[in-house]
């Protein structure tokens, strides 16, 4: 008999926990709204999704070293290891600490929807760095974007210009991010109404590979992919993360040369953080549509500090139409971004 | 010459508090077959088994060439040269012949790697002793018993033994395999390698032994040379003890036929059996190792298939069932091996007690009746005598072997089954717990149920049964009635089949 | 033996009082909402997955049951011509259900037939459920990975607006199987199965059909569990179940359940979740970082699963 | 000697299952020409094999422990931990003396050898001595060992190859240098697993625990001895992949035991103990494997159809590992 009482035990204690939570309930906002006027310190919860690349190592850096510059912000960070699940259940935590805001990089632009809800019903704003929610689906209260589709489609078309003035046409294979997250799928969609608009004749997009933001799977897919076409002389990257397997896989076919030389291979790229600078001194990279990761990091504080004092914002979402950097003008731009 | 090689005096061993050999004292002559025999639980097996170092003797001591040998492991039994061919090989099947030959002592060349071409030539040379050619890197389990067996006794060869203990070599094997048998082992004595060699085939024992020792419950009764005695001496000095413990009887009267099974085949054991059984009765099935006894119980109960044959139960055809639809028809099967496959040790008592009756407490609803589920396992515990302090915390395999019997004896009481077969009830069990268990059977038998007991003490079968039938090489041997029970007969009965392959 | 059996409780009750007093912002009412929320549908499937490793066996494919049930679900509720329709919930619900028992029937069925090994069946079943998840998500997103936007009257299922419904649902499913295993014919075969089948069988247990439900039922609950955590982050996602298959087969191992089968239960399970939910709640609230809390549940099982095994051998100590 | 005659049916299931999985093999190979004309030619066939050997030391460690009827699952982890412990010296090396230069190679796959050894140490020590089950300890540690280095990363990007450890750019003929170290190594493991006294004591043992321990073999030692094989071999995978690579993520090697353990069941090595070897039947596994993957990628299907396609055929292979094994359902 003295296992059921246990049982009993746990159960009944759980529920009479949730009742008596319910009372609490009252207590905590008035104690909230008290705290505004005495102390000016806040405090602001960072979801990050993973620091896998150099552009959210210093996306991350900057939101840091903003929230020292201001002083009277202290932060609390949460990894999610790209796990949806995980992630939710930490800005729900972030909820129970009480922050007075959420600067969340999405590992699932769906499954966040329910952390923006619970925001939005805490009375919590929450604003969305560099990866957007999709649309429809919750609306968190600002969104610090780069202008992905724009850039790339940007960018592609001075390549395609580019090629046309030096009368060069090109076989191309276009790697694709992972198609959980909003900004891959733009940035695709814009290289490729670029390629339908004036790639007429110069540029052939042959075939996409699928990487997930994933290195082994990026390498697996660019080496059968250049085994299967090797008539490859073009590729465009949508991350300056995926320099690593592009690297690998052109150095084994022989292919992995500046411009100018013989067996080069045209490369475009996004997010021109160091990698993509490097490669761009080194003459690999044609462009890079350059986002700059700490323009959008300190952004982020500043909208959360507006946003708690209540302060209203001109548009929900502030475009970053970041900077097209090409081999042409990369002597003068090499220091700004 | 022929000094003795290997004495033993005084040797005593008991399991879980039950003495099974008496203080022995035995010695062998070196070049010789020397032949042991005795009925099943003897304590052959357990004597040799002291022999090979696989248990430590709690007395005695042991001579070899005069030297004394306290074997603690049966690595240590092969360093003092002595071999043992146990009845139930242990090779490795996905090992090769060569393989399984040197697997303790592989022949190692510079950096551990094995010399194969070595190991292999020594093989062929090795298994031409017995005229034998296998080749030496064909895998064990493509091999038939016979080659097997030889494989092992090669092994014996390997490490030179000076004596080599046979266990029941002949029970799984064809004529021909037979014949070149006997040829290695006179072989072997023809290099003055010392025999020791056990079965109850007793013309192999006659045709092999210069000298025979007969055990009977555990202590040695003679030694003699094989020229002074003959078959129907052997037999009653196997059997001859005086039937000096009581057995309780009680009036019952046997009704009608209840199960009624003819030509039974299943398996490789069971050949063509049949028995009738009656309401009431209780009905001994006598016969030694490799007769086909608990196959043939098992193949009742449905647990074996049945190839051949048919079984009428309570009029109805009743040939091919599985355990579940037997114990609902009212059949309980109490088997051979306790701890496998009769108890649940880890658990407590109570839970082994309902396992078989739980259907029957839960009725439709499947719920079980808590309450009554214990009073059942209380008045079964009580009933049976059962010593218990606490049965719902109290492990089962912190009991005693009588107990445990009597545990797994009140699991299938409980539900009050009709034909209750009983496959070696008393073994390992005190002398006290035994007259308990006999009379449970008994008070069975007078409530109608019948029982079907498969044992190896034919005391105990004369004893308690009204019916005896004896099975021989998976067949029929005979049936003997309650009046004229006599151990020699049914020891002939029980050979009779031995002779024939 | 009340203290053996419910060793766990008692762990997680000091760990709770701990919480209370010295973890800022646990004792709040939304915190503990959440940390129910969040325990209710792994207790769902770990209940699940408690009925095979009483066998010894263990279960795999829950994780993919739960993502290809939040893919489907997702679509059937939002794309597909079911769409808005009142019946859209319920049936969805059916089908979801329905996908964790067919896989639980594949998994019955190559165990208890064909013979194989529980681990390599089940991760057979785990590999074709994830790649049928992700594919199916990639044709039926047209292109987007996850699919949000479900019907609020779903998302209740995971507590939003209503959050005592997932828990109702959890103690629920948690009440009916403790009973089942403790009160009938059929539950206390489960452990007679897990100690010895051979005995088992002899004593007329039907030793293949029990093996066989056991898997059923452990795909069963994984699809219900698919239900809340599809309704909790109110979109279906490919990767759901992924990450979480340490937390499944954690809860029943530091419950208190033996791996080696026959002994503990879904009662132990109970315990072994509620503690390791609030293990990660407290960790998360003391804002140490995720890749820690991976590690010490790791540990937690390494350690709970020695544990078992020393209170094993002290009960069993005059094994013969 | 009538030993023919008992063999009959036995042999048309064991020759239906060594030469079933070589089947599906070649129909495979068949049905991914068609598909794509670059599949099948030699420049590919080396590509699949590159890609392949980095898991092929995995399985060859795994086959050790898979001789004893074990499963090591903290396989994949044990890649990612070693990986990242052995880049992140390599990374203080180069920073001293500059990237580059055979000594980074040199402490690079020791260092992983070395952290792989003692993970294998880890978990044979809990498995054989408090006779944990297998599988649970190895999933236990997999949670642990990625913890641990996702703490030593603080889950950020981790280059490898900017401090100079580059196997595959070493060519060595048409082929790399990690798939000739790799190749050497098979061999010296088939060798170790089918020609030395502890590969033939670890077979037996596989086979028949309690008659081998009767024969005085030392079942715990050797058992413990697989698993640090095991481990030490997933470690020194782990670092070659992290050159192929280049760089290590936060997901670098996880789920690799997933490609593992099924190659070695496809290359002929029974799960239940005792049964099956190296060459060619695990190395055939691991490129069956690896062939799959680029065959599916060469038709331009999508990924995730691999993963299906890997788990029917594990059903397959093991199904038929199954077909006589009469002991218990667990």
């Amino acid at each position: 008999m003295r296992k059921v009482t246990a049982v009993v035990l746990t159960i009944a204690m759980s529920l009479a926990l949730a009742a008596c939570g319910g009372k609490a309930e009252d207590t905590v906002t008035t104690e909230e709204s008290g705290k505004t006027e005495e102390a000016e310190n806040y405090t602001i919860g960072v979801a990050v999704d993973t620091l896998d690349t150099q552009f959210w190592i210093a996306n991350y850096q900057a939101i840091k070293d903003r929230a020292e510059e201001l002083g009277n912000i202290t932060l609390v960070e949460a990894i999610a290891s790209a796990d949806a699940n995980v992630q939710n259940q930490q800005i729900e935590d972030f909820i129970a600490q009480d922050v007075d805001a959420v600067i969340c990089m999405a590992s699932d632009g769906a499954a966040i929807a329910a952390a923006v809800d619970e925001c939005n019903e805490a009375g919590i704003p929450i604003i969305m760095n560099n990866r957007p929610v999709v649309e429809g689906t919750a609306d968190p209260d600002a969104q610090v974007l780069s202008d992905n589709k724009q850039m790339a489609y940007e960018e592609m078309k001075w390549f395609i210009e580019k090629s046309k003035e030096e009368g060069k046409s090109y076989k191309c294979l276009m790697l694709v991010g992972n198609l959980g997250d909003g900004n891959a799928v733009e940035r695709r969609d814009g290289y490729q109404a670029a390629v339908d608009e004036f790639g007429e004749g110069v540029v052939e997009i042959v075939l996409s590979v699928p990487t997930e933001w994933d290195h082994e799977v990026a390498l697996a897919g660019l080496q059968s992919g250049l085994a299967s076409n090797p008539d490859i002389d073009m590729m465009i990257l949508p991350s300056d993360f995926l320099w690593e397997p592009v690297q690998t896989a052109l150095t084994e076919v022989g292919k992995w040369a500046p411009i100018g030389e013989e067996n080069h291979v045209a490369c475009i790229s996004f997010d021109g953080d160091e990698t993509g600078r490097q490669m761009m001194a080194d003459g690999y990279c044609w462009a890079d549509a350059a986002q700059s990761a700490a323009l959008q990091g300190e952004t982020c504080v500043d909208t959360a500090l507006s946003l708690i004092k209540g302060e209203s914002l001109p548009s929900r979402d502030i475009k970053d139409s970041g900077l097209l950097v090409t081999c042409d003008n990369f002597e003068e731009v090499k220091d700004s971004f | 010459m022929s000094t003795d090689i290997l004495t033993l005096k005084g040797i005593r061993k008991s399991f879980f508090g039950t003495e099974v050999l008496h203080g022995i004292d035995v010695s062998i002559r070196k070049g010789t077959v020397h032949g042991l025999v005795g009925e099943n639980g003897a304590g052959k097996s357990t004597l040799m088994n002291v022999l090979g170092g696989v248990f430590r003797p709690d007395e005695g001591e042991m001579l070899v060439d005069g030297k004394p040998y306290a074997p603690q492991s049966p690595k240590d039994a092969q360093k003092a040269h002595i071999a043992f061919v146990h009845q139930e090989l242990n090779l490795f099947s996905n090992l090769t012949v060569a393989e399984n030959l040197f697997i303790e002592d592989l022949p190692l060349g510079a950096f551990q790697q094995v010399k194969y071409k070595q190991m292999e030539q020594e093989t062929v040379r090795y298994l031409k002793d017995f005229q034998i050619d296998v080749n030496p890197k064909t895998k064990v389990e493509n091999l038939s018993m016979g080659v097997r067996q030889s494989i092992e006794i090669a092994k014996a060869l390997i490490i030179n033994a000076d004596v080599v203990i046979f266990d029941e070599p002949t029970t799984s094997l064809t004529k021909v395999e037979k014949d070149q048998l006997f040829r290695i082992i006179a072989d072997l004595k023809a290099r003055n390698v010392t025999i020791i060699y056990i079965s109850h085939i007793l013309e192999d024992v006659f045709e092999l032994c210069d000298d025979i020792s007969v055990l009977r419950d555990g202590s040695l009764i003679t030694t003699m040379p094989a020229g002074e005695t003959n078959r129907d001496a052997l037999i009653s000095l196997m059997v001859g003890r005086k039937l000096e413990n009581v057995y309780p009887t009680v009036e019952k009267t046997i009704g009608e036929e209840i199960l009624c099974c003819k030509h039974i085949a299943s398996g490789s054991l069971v050949k063509d059996a049949g028995l009738t059984l009656h309401r009431g009765e209780i009905l001994g099935v006598f016969g030694l190792m490799g007769s086909g006894r608990t196959e043939l119980m098992r193949a009742l109960f449905g647990l074996d298939k049945i190839s051949g044959g048919e079984i009428i139960y309570k009029g109805k055809n009743f040939t091919h069932h599985t355990p579940k639809q037997a114990i609902e028809a009212g059949i309980a099967f109490v088997t051979e091996d306790r701890r496998d496959e009769g108890l649940l040790m880890p658990k407590p008592v109570e839970e082994n007690l309902l396992l078989v009756h739980l259907p029957a407490l839960a009725g439709k609803t499947g719920v079980v009746d808590q309450r009554k589920g214990e009073e059942m396992a209380d008045a079964s515990i009580k009933a049976l005598h059962t010593k218990v302090q606490n049965k719902k915390t109290q492990l089962v395999c912190n009991l005693s072997g009588g107990n445990q019997q009597k545990v797994v004896l009140g699991k299938w009481i409980m539900h009050e089954p009709e034909v209750l077969i009983l496959d070696e009830p008393t073994r390992g069990v005190d002398v006290g717990a035994k007259y308990e268990i006999y009379t449970i059977i008994q008070e069975r038998a007078k409530e109608q149920s019948s029982v079907l007991v498969v044992s190896s003490e034919m005391e105990e079968l004369m004893g308690i049964c009204d019916r005896i039938v004896v099975m021989s090489a998976g067949r029929m041997a005979g049936e003997i009635e309650c009046s004229e029970f006599e151990q020699n007969s049914i020891m002939e009965m029980a050979l009779a089949g031995g002779g024939k392959a | 033996m009340f203290l053996q059996d419910n060793i766990m409780l008692f762990v997680f009750l000091v760990f709770f009082i701990c919480g209370m007093l010295f973890v800022d912002k646990f004792a709040s009412a939304y915190n503990i909402k959440n940390y129910l929320k969040n325990c209710a549908p792994l207790l769902v499937v770990s209940t699940g997955l408690t009925y095979v490793v009483l066998n010894g066996g263990i279960d795999f494919s829950t994780t993919s049951i739960i993502s290809l049930g939040s893919v489907l679900g997702a679509h059937l509720l939002v794309e597909s011509p079911l769409a808005g329709t009142p019946l859209a919930v319920p049936l969805t619900i059916l089908i979801i259900v329905g996908i964790g028992l067919a896989f639980g029937v594949v998994n019955g069925l190559a165990v208890s037939r064909l013979k194989m090994p529980s681990f390599v069946a089940t991760l057979s079943t785990q590999l074709i459920g994830a790649g049928l998840a992700v594919w199916f998500g990639s044709i039926l997103f047209e292109g987007a990975v996850s699919l949000g936007g479900l019907p609020e009257a779903f998302r209740a299922i995971g507590g939003r607006g209503m959050f005592w419904l997932p828990i109702l649902i959890a103690t629920v499913i948690f009440v009916i199987f403790n009973w089942m295993l403790c009160k009938t014919v059929f539950g206390k075969q489960i452990y007679a199965i897990g100690v010895n089948p051979r005995t088992a069988e002899v004593s007329g247990v039907p030793v293949k059909k029990n093996i066989f439900l056991l898997f059923v039922i452990s795909g069963g609950l994984a699809g219900v569990a698919s239900i809340i955590y599809t309704a909790k982050n109110g979109a279906g996602v490919p990767t759901m179940g992924d990450a979480m298959f340490i937390d499944i087969v954690g809860s029943v191992v530091i419950g208190g359940t033996d791996p080696a089968g026959g002994f503990g239960g879904v009662k132990n399970t109970l315990y072994g979740v509620l503690f390791l939910t609030l293990v990660s709640n407290i960790l998360n609230l003391m804002g140490i970082e995720w890749f820690y809390v991976d590690l010490i549940k790791g540990a937690l099982v390494i350690a709970a699963a020695v544990l078992n095994l020393i209170f094993k051998n002290l009960g069993a100590r005059g094994r013969a | 000697m009538n030993e023919k005659a008992g063999k009959g049916l036995q042999l048309s299931w064991n020759h239906l299952y060594e030469y079933g999985v070589f089947v599906i093999f070649l129909l495979m190979i068949i049905v991914f020409a068609f598909s794509n004309p670059h599949f099948f030619t030699v420049k590919n066939a080396i590509l699949i094999v590159e890609q392949s050997s980095p898991l092929m030391l995995g399985v060859c460690g795994m086959a050790f422990v898979l001789m004893l009827g074990g499963i090591d699952i903290s396989a994949g982890a044990n890649m990612y931990l070693s990986a990242v412990t052995s880049a992140l010296v390599m990374q203080k090396f180069a920073e001293s003396n500059g990237p580059g230069g055979s000594a980074v190679y040199l402490i690079g796959i020791f260092t992983a050898l070395l952290v792989g050894a003692a993970i294998g140490l880890v978990n044979g020590c809990f498995i054989v001595k408090f006779k944990m089950v297998p599988f649970i300890m190895t999933l236990a540690m997999t949670s642990v060992l990625t913890g641990i280095g996702l703490i030593l990363t603080k889950a950020e990007l981790l280059p490898v190859r900017a401090s100079g450890f580059q196997p595959s750019s070493i060519r060595v003929g048409p082929v790399s240098m990690v798939v000739v170290i790799v190749l050497l190594f098979t061999v010296v493991f088939h060798y170790l697993l089918k020609y030395t006294v502890y590969g033939r004591q670890l077979m037996a043992q596989g086979n028949n625990e309690e008659a081998a321990r009767k024969l005085g073999i030392r079942t715990k030692r050797n058992a413990i001895i697989a698993y640090v094989i095991c481990g030490a071999m997933a470690g020194f995978g782990g670092v070659l992949s992290a050159g192929q690579v280049g760089a290590l993520s936060s997901n670098f090697a996880k789920g690799n035991e997933f490609d593992i353990i099924p190659a070695a069941v496809l290359g002929g090595i029974s799960l239940f103990g005792g049964k099956g070897s190296i060459l060619p039947g695990a190395v055939i596994g691991i490129v069956l494997v690896n062939t799959i993957t680029n065959g599916l990628t060469m038709m331009a299907a999508n990924p995730y159809v691999y993963t299906i396609v890997r788990g029917v055929i594990i059903f397959i292979a093991v199904m038929l590992d199954s077909m006589n094994y009469k002991g218990e359902l667990r």
